[in-house]
């Protein structure tokens, strides 16, 4: 029998925020574990992730004589826009989760919406690092964001559609035949800019703890027990939405087009794997290469926008 | 009067909100001289902005028209008014906007009597010009704005800079009404003389490609001018953030809309539509509005200026909606067309509503504090609470965050420049054109979110960097009142972003003559390419949102409230100081540098150090940034002027004999001419 | 009355003719002299053949208006004005043009020019008018262009006044040598406009010297642009 | 009979002329003043008439004076009536600071009337022959007027004046002797032969080359009354030279009566040789003076120079809309005729009350008067906006009239140059004004005593021109109709 369409969307809403949530803090785990082993270290075992968690949840919220609500309520904020987010992006099936609630540029907008409160909460403790990070934060996802939109630009128009369910559904549709020039600018622009999203090097150094250097953790500075645990699982859970819409946008292969136990299964492993090769990727990048200087930023980013806009002229101009 | 279709409630409603929110404005002048009736005066333009509001919602709603003449002079009737779908829409913008700027200001008295009076008539002009269906009547509301505002700018006892920036203003305006009038004129010639725009529509058709395309682009600066989209803009950051700041609230809210009315009105409903060159520049000149606008933003720290360069930011993004509708029409591709434009006239809204707010808690924070500059704010959040939330919403708003109203119109933007980018119909090149404006809105927005973060949090959060904003306290009730009520509009026009759109998108339609309206969809929604769909169902999306973001609020904070503790906020173990902090200038700096080519930034560090050490007593750190059209087109042409206007008047050298061989050359060359 | 002279109008026509070539003679004198003086007295010569021509067609004609008008120009052009000037150049120190723009050889070639260039310019224009004196029009023509080079080209407030009077000699001749002069109410208007024009001149040349001592022209340069 | 009328109407200023000269104080002020109203109510009398009938004659047809000529008349007394009453507050301040010597008073009212009485003559003769002589005159008697005062710059423009506004209006002279010959061919020696009424009628049958000419030279004599470029160079000299009254009477009528006069051989032209010639001419030489003027008003140290250029400018302005013909266009030329000699007449006065204030004519000088001299600041402020045309000024409609008739007339490079120069002008304008208005204060010689006729004679005005802007009542509406009808007769 065919379930309804709402309890289908419940379904699959509920399975995907279950694999997501308990998925991120793996994706890092494995991230931190090639890295330690790229560099001839140990490394923390694949549950680190979740027993910090567990600790700063557990723990007696710390909070600055200057800071206020902002400060404390900010970290609900990011961490539900990336939640909702979560839910618009095509997974384990070709379809979002939330069929017909939004699209790219949605998932994009609460991006921006978590980054603007976590930027802004950063400055209520009036503290150095506070508005070190921020600033810089925000200007850097100033620079990748015209690459993002750009990037997944490309693959709306040749769809025909700025849904990731239809983009997706195109491309699995398109098969192998999707793997064009234009399309692959475009993925690699993507790239980029996951890297730049979520703090890697050579934009940023996830583990630094000197101050100087800090930009997404400068930002966390002051933020202490519950909300710390917030913050970080937000931007963990974001690496994985990332990932996930990099993987339907453009390599979708594997992912169910119809509903039935089977297909959702092998999807979701498929879609997992990818995530894992991406954060394999960013791993290699980290243990690779070193973190470059802030104001080189803008022509790595650059180069992001211009692999797009390449990808849109040769998708225009020559079709 | 007539209403057009009379039906039933509609055909006496409209006239009624009319004649009253115009009755209640003149009044509200009229009061400013009367002794005791003094403080009646904002209420009543309160009044009749909210009248003139229901007047646009009825229009938008009931797809009707009202319509009327009064007053000839000459042969040409003064008030020749039709207002329709279109004027409701402004209206609208207008009407908002202007009743929170008026609320916010009662129980409070005008720098003077004559400002007093001048403010509601500013405001009646904006009425009138929203619906003037005639050149002339038009004209003459257009004028009366214009006078009206740099009235209100410049007051009875300016500065000097004050007074050079209203001249700036009123050059400007008045060299765009040039041509505007001049574009008219065309347009007047080519239907034998008739004034009203109606018959122009009918004439429309029979333009010659040459005067069609003179008349569009003389309008089109015009329009662009009052609009203040680059590089026509140079009046408006010097212009707004000297006047009071419920004339920028109204000014930046409702007057530069007019412009972009005038455009919509005059090429898309009356000549009825452009060839793809304009589009395409329009398009262009919304770019770069938008993307310039919001750097040239970012790299201030006077908070009304600031402001004020996001109004060219936001008019450049109406300009992209714009363009790309008036590219999608010149192909056919109406649907399209009609969404494009769509985001326009939605975008034109938002923009009343949030930067009228961000306006009035600019005026609130300065009256707390009296200071304009960031960089001496601070902490003022403990202080001036109310103001906070509603600043935070605003900001939120125009940074197109969802589930704001800034974000829904952004969309519809981007779905816009999708569908243009993707319409088989139109040449490659200007689709990719499309395409490259897709990334400029991308990049605009991501800066206004950083202009955004910088503004709100230097200003509320973290500790006040002067006395001033330590003494602050929160600003009067009224103005509380207005700003939250346009706070809470921003919240309900993104959920309504659906229904909204939807009445937009039929008024858009009947601007481009399209016949009947869509049947239309309880969501914001997009048909790309028509098979497929793009949906933002506003409404779930902004509920969701809430309830993850308030079951994880609870979680975190429901028992932890009672144990939290307090600590020193951390800095190398010194004991904080506001000095500390970053201010406006240096939370800005990375964009300056990573745009160092475009902002061409100079710096000077003055470094004083205690008397026979080494150590630096104090630093001094200062960064001016070049507005390139200005420095680089529009002063050195000013220079050039003056020069050549010394040079001419060497003409008049003083010899009665050169006077006399004046005479007679020009008497032999008519001779020569006249043989 | 005892003298009775019988002129055809053509014999009037040549009159005119001769009376104008002579004018143009006086002119072209008028140019080329440096003393203000010699030059008023030549332009009364000017007006008194004018009105001589003028009585001649008058008597030829008939016209009673046109000898009153001859009478009129006489005392007017011919003996009031250049009294009048003489009279204020009395009272000023300089009585000579000094430096002129334009020296007094090379406006006497200027002036003969102009009357060349003046006689083939009219001489071939289709003016049809009502009299046969094909070289008054060009001769009158002349005259006004000499009036203006001498108001153009002299520093001496009066040699200016002195170009003016020749301007309207070549007027008045115009006026004559196209239609036998205008309607005699204008005739006289014209005549009162002039001779109060000179009184004005008259009046300021006296308050110029009172505040200026001199009539020089270089002295009015202050207001400009 | 209407002779006995039109006699005081001239006869009325020219006696009183001759009983003033020799008087002083009150009674001079009362002889003019009665002058004044006896030729106005005459005046009155005949406009009335002539609009009603649409013709009005006298003497045996060498007055006659249509709805144009009335019109005309009925500005020059507005005007003069506001400048006569501005006089004596005037007079008495030069006095008081020896401006003027004490027999100077009776002339000055002596001279003010007979200019007074020339002025009136303009516009009702029908002989184009006396229509010169009284312009000369009125040269000659405003030439004395300009220099009353011995200052040695008014001496210089007084003097050049008279030498340039005599050859300008030979030039005129000779521009009549063509209309006559012209009409002389057809008509034979008749003394109508040069009465316009004659002229139009027989206009077809003139020969086209003479009435070129004609035309040609009647653009040189009377624009040079006009001020059109560039024959305009002593107007700026005069007005800013002569009693700020007479700069009124100057700029608001005598230009008026000059353009009259040249828009009767306008006419004459039209109607015998098509509109083609002289119409291309009037806005050619229109435009010109527009665009001449505005870089002196853009670099000005001179208030009332200042006001005198930007005359040039609207004279420019009318010549073009004469040119451009049609009925929108004509209809904003009649009514600009009036509302910029209203306006600029009440300007001058303003600004002549300030000039006496600052003790200076330099733009630099008279700053901050919203402060140091309200009433004739705000006035000048309230003045300069409204004669840049910006609502609810009647200018603002006469302009967009102007524009607008002019493209549609098929005038499209001409209309849009002629917007663009007035917005121009009127930005140079309003920056010496809000400068005058708002500057920095300097030194005051004579503190503003509130004088409530000041305020009156010159916020009456500016009223009359805003409420124009909104509203015109019906008789007005039906003259300029009749004054257009007259200015297309035979136009496009």
């Amino acid at each position: 029998m065919i379930p309804s369409a709402a309890v289908t969307t419940v379904l699959l809403a509920a399975l995907q925020l279950i694999v997501f949530v308990l998925f991120a803090p793996f994706l890092t785990a494995t991230i931190r574990l090639t890295k330690a082993r790229l560099q001839s270290r140990r490394g923390p075992g694949l549950l680190q992730p979740y027993r910090d968690l567990a600790k700063w949840w557990g723990k007696l919220p710390l909070e600055s004589n200057a800071s206020g609500p902002v400060a404390r309520y900010a970290p609900p904020v990011v961490l539900g826009a990336i939640l909702t987010a979560a839910l618009l992006v095509p997974e384990a099936t070709s379809r979002a989760p939330l069929l017909g609630w939004g699209d790219l540029l949605v998932v994009v907008g609460l991006f921006a919406t978590a980054r603007f409160v976590l930027a802004l909460s950063a400055l209520d403790a009036g503290g150095a690092f506070g508005g070190m990070g921020s600033s810089r934060d925000v200007a850097i996802s100033a620079l990748a964001e015209p690459g993002l939109v750009l990037a997944l630009a490309g693959a709306a128009l040749a769809a025909g559609s700025s849904d990731l369910g239809i983009i997706s559904a195109f491309g699995i549709k398109q098969g192998i035949g999707l793997l064009g020039p234009a399309h692959l600018l475009a993925a690699a622009a993507f790239a980029i800019v996951i890297v730049a999203e979520t703090g890697h090097h050579p934009v940023d150094n996830p583990d630094t703890h000197l101050e100087l250097t800090m930009i997404h953790e400068g930002m966390l500075i002051e933020a202490s027990g519950r909300s710390l645990a917030t913050l970080v699982f937000a931007s963990e859970l974001k690496l994985v939405v990332l990932a996930a819409v990099f993987s339907a946008a453009f390599f979708p292969f594997g992912g169910a087009t119809e509903i039935a136990p089977g297909p959702i299964a092998l999807g979701l492993l498929l879609g997992l794997g990818k995530m894992l090769i991406v954060g394999q990727g960013l791993a290699l990048l980290d243990a690779s290469i070193a973190k470059a200087r802030i104001m080189t930023l803008p022509d790595l980013l650059g180069l992001a926008s211009l692999l797009a806009i390449a990808g849109l002229g040769i998708q225009v101009l020559l079709p | 009067m007539t209403v057009t279709p009379d039906s039933g409630v509609v055909g006496v409603l409209l006239p009624i909100f009319w004649l009253a929110a115009v009755v209640a404005l003149l009044l509200a002048a009229a009061v400013a001289f009367a002794p005791r009736l003094r403080p009646l005066s904002p209420i009543l333009s309160t009044a009749g902005s909210a009248l003139a509001l229901a007047l646009g919602c009825v229009l938008i709603a009931s797809g009707a028209s009202l319509s009327g003449s009064a007053f000839h002079v000459l042969a040409l009737s003064t008030v020749a008014f039709h207002y329709d779908g279109l004027s409701g829409v402004f209206l609208v913008a207008f009407g908002l906007s202007s009743a929170a700027a008026s609320l916010s200001i009662v129980g409070e008295q005008a720098r003077s009597r004559p400002e007093e009076a001048a403010y509601p008539l500013f405001l009646a002009s904006i009425v009138f010009v929203l619906g003037a269906s005639t050149a002339f009547s038009f004209l003459l509301a257009w004028e009366s704005m214009a006078l009206l505002s740099a009235f209100l700018i410049v007051g009875l006892r300016p500065t000097r800079a004050v007074v050079s920036a209203t001249n700036l203003y009123l050059a400007m305006t008045q060299v765009a009404t040039a041509a505007i009038l001049a574009g008219f004129a065309i347009l007047a010639a080519r239907s034998g003389g008739q004034l009203d725009f109606a018959s122009w529509h009918i004439a429309a058709p029979g333009l010659g490609p040459i005067s069609r395309n003179i008349a569009l682009a003389l309008l089109c600066i015009g329009f662009a001018t009052k609009a203040g989209a680059m590089p026509f803009h140079v009046w408006l950051p010097r212009a707004h953030p000297v006047a009071p700041s419920h004339v920028s609230a109204v000014m930046s809210g409702a007057m530069i809309k007019t412009g972009i009315y005038g455009l919509v009105r005059l090429v898309v409903d009356v000549v009825g539509g452009c060839p793809d060159w304009l589009a395409l520049t329009i398009l262009g000149i919304g770019v770069v509005s938008a993307v310039m606008g919001v750097l040239y933003a970012l790299m201030q720290h006077d908070i009304k200026r600031l402001l004020a360069f996001h109004s060219i930011e936001n008019i450049g993004i109406i300009l992209i909606g714009l363009g790309s509708a008036l590219l999608l029409q010149a192909h056919g591709a109406t649907e399209l067309a009609a969404l494009a434009l769509t985001a326009a006239l939605f975008h034109s809204i938002n923009h009343a509503v949030f930067k009228s707010l961000l306006f009035l808690g600019a005026g609130a924070v300065v009256r707390a504090t009296g200071l304009h500059d960031l960089n001496h704010l601070g902490g003022l959040g403990r202080k001036m609470p109310a103001t906070m939330l509603a600043f935070g919403v605003g900001a939120a708003a125009i940074s197109g965050l969802p589930p704001l109203n800034g974000f829904a119109s952004e969309w519809l933007t981007f779905q816009g420049l999708f569908g243009a980018a993707g319409t088989a119909g139109i040449e490659p090149l200007a689709r990719f054109a499309a395409a490259l404006a897709i990334g400029g809105l991308a990049l605009t927005t991501a800066l206004a979110v950083a202009c955004f973060v910088k503004a709100t949090g230097v200003t509320f959060l973290g500790l006040p960097r002067t006395a001033a904003a330590s003494n602050a306290s929160e600003t009067t009730r009224p103005a509380v009142v207005a700003m939250s009520l346009l706070a809470v509009t921003c919240l309900g026009l993104g959920l309504a972003a659906g229904p909204v759109s939807s009445a937009l998108r039929a008024v858009a339609r009947v601007a481009f003559h399209d016949g009947p309206p869509l049947v239309t969809v309880a969501a914001v929604s997009a048909e790309p390419q028509s098979s497929n769909v793009a949906i933002y169902a506003a409404l779930s999306v902004g509920l969701l949102l809430a309830a993850a973001i308030g079951i994880i609020a609870i979680a975190s904070w429901a028992r932890a409230r009672a144990r939290v503790r307090r600590v020193d906020t951390w800095t190398c173990g010194i004991a904080p100081k506001p000095a500390f902090q970053y201010t406006a200038t240096s939370y800005a700096k990375p964009i300056r540098l990573f745009f160092r080519r475009i902002l061409v930034a100079e710096r000077e560090v003055s470094v004083e150090y205690h008397p026979g050490t080494s150590f630096p007593s104090s630093v001094r750190y200062r960064s001016e940034i070049t507005l390139l059209f200005e420095e680089r087109v529009l002063k050195p042409a000013h220079r050039l002027s003056l020069r050549a206007a010394n040079v001419a008047r060497k003409l008049q050298g003083g010899a009665i004999q050169l006077y006399i061989a004046y005479m007679v050359l020009a008497v032999l060359v008519l001779l020569w001419w006249a043989r | 009355m005892s003298l009775t002279i019988t002129l055809t109008a053509l014999d009037a026509a040549r009159l005119l003719d001769a009376t104008s070539a002579g004018i143009v003679l006086v002119g072209i004198l008028i140019a080329g002299t440096r003393s203000i003086g010699r030059a008023v007295w030549l332009v009364a010569a000017q007006a008194i053949l004018l009105s001589a021509a003028i009585a001649g067609v008058g008597l030829a004609t008939h016209s009673s208006h046109l000898v009153i008008g001859s009478l009129v120009t006489l005392a007017s052009r011919g003996i009031a004005v250049p009294l009048a000037i003489r009279y204020i150049l009395r009272q000023s120190p300089v009585r000579v043009e000094r430096n002129p723009y334009l020296g007094p050889r090379a406006s006497l070639v200027a002036a003969i020019a102009i009357v060349f260039v003046s006689a083939m310019a009219i001489g071939n224009a289709t003016l049809v008018g009502s009299v046969e004196a094909p070289r008054a029009l060009p001769a009158a023509v002349a005259e006004v262009l000499t009036g203006l080079l001498i108001a153009m080209t002299r520093r001496k407030g009066l040699s200016i006044v002195v170009g003016l009077l020749v301007f309207e000699n070549g007027l008045a001749l115009v006026a004559f040598s196209l239609t036998y002069g205008m309607p005699f109410v204008v005739e006289l208007g014209a005549t009162f406009d002039l001779l109060m024009v000179v009184v004005v001149v008259g009046v300021y040349a006296r308050r110029m010297l009172t505040v200026f001592g001199s009539l020089s022209t270089d002295k009015l340069r202050n207001l400009r642009g | 009979m209407n002779d006995p009328v039109v006699a005081i109407l001239v006869l009325a200023p020219a006696i009183g002329g001759l009983a003033a000269w020799r008087m002083r104080g009150q009674t001079v002020e009362l002889i003019a003043f009665a002058a004044y109203v006896a030729a106005c109510s005459a005046g009155v009398g005949l406009i009335l008439a002539a609009f009603q009938t649409g013709h009005v004659t006298a003497f045996g047809g060498i007055v006659s004076i249509d709805a144009l000529g009335a019109y005309v008349l009925a500005l020059t007394l507005i005007v003069a009536g506001l400048a006569l009453w501005a006089s004596p507050r005037y007079i008495r301040h030069e006095l008081a600071s020896d401006g003027l010597r004490p027999h100077d008073e009776g002339h000055y009212y002596a001279l003010f009337l007979w200019f007074m009485a020339t002025l009136i003559t303009v516009p009702i003769v029908d002989n184009l022959g006396l229509l010169w002589v009284a312009i000369e005159a009125t040269t000659v008697v405003s030439a004395l007027l300009v220099g009353i005062n011995r200052s040695p710059d008014a001496i210089e423009a007084a003097w050049k004046y008279l030498i340039l506004g005599t050859i300008g209006v030979g030039f005129a002279l000779l521009a009549t002797l063509f209309a006559y010959a012209s009409s002389v061919q057809v008509l034979g020696e008749s003394s109508d032969a040069l009465n316009w009424t004659r002229l139009m009628s027989i206009a077809p049958t003139l020969n086209p080359s003479l009435l070129r000419l004609s035309f040609v030279f009647a653009l040189a004599g009377y624009g040079t009354k006009i001020g059109l470029v560039p024959f305009h160079t002593w107007l700026p000299d005069a007005h800013s030279q002569a009693p700020s009254p007479v700069s009124a009477l100057l700029s608001g009528v005598s230009l008026v009566a000059a353009l009259y006069a040249l828009i009767r051989f306008h006419l004459v032209a039209v109607a015998g040789i098509g509109p083609g010639f002289s119409s291309t001419l009037l806005v050619a030489f229109g435009l010109l003076s527009m665009a001449v003027a505005l870089p002196f008003m853009i670099r000005q140290e001179d208030v009332k120079r200042l006001l005198a250029y930007s005359s040039i400018e609207h004279m420019g302005l009318l010549a073009v809309g004469v040119g451009f013909g049609g009925p929108l266009a004509l209809l904003g030329v009649a009514l600009h005729m009036g509302l910029h000699a209203v306006t600029k007449a009440t300007l001058f006065l303003s600004a002549g009350e300030l000039v006496q204030q600052y003790g200076s004519r330099r733009l630099s000088a008279i700053r901050g008067t919203i402060t140091a001299a309200p009433v004739a600041g705000v006035a000048l402020g309230g003045g300069i906006v409204l004669l840049g045309g910006l609502p609810p000024s009647g200018i603002f409609v006469t302009e967009f009239a102007i524009v607008v008739g002019g493209v549609t007339q098929g005038f499209f490079p001409a209309a849009a140059a002629t917007a663009l120069l007035l917005a121009l002008c009127f930005v140079a304008l309003a920056v010496h004004g809000s400068r005058i208005v708002w500057g920095h204060p300097g030194p005051v010689l004579a503190a503003s005593n509130f004088d409530i006729g000041l305020a009156l004679r010159l916020a009456a005005p500016l009223l009359a021109v805003a409420v124009l802007g909104l509203w015109t009542p019906g008789p007005l509406i039906s003259a300029l109709e009749s004054i257009k009808a007259i200015l297309g007769a035979t136009g496009a």
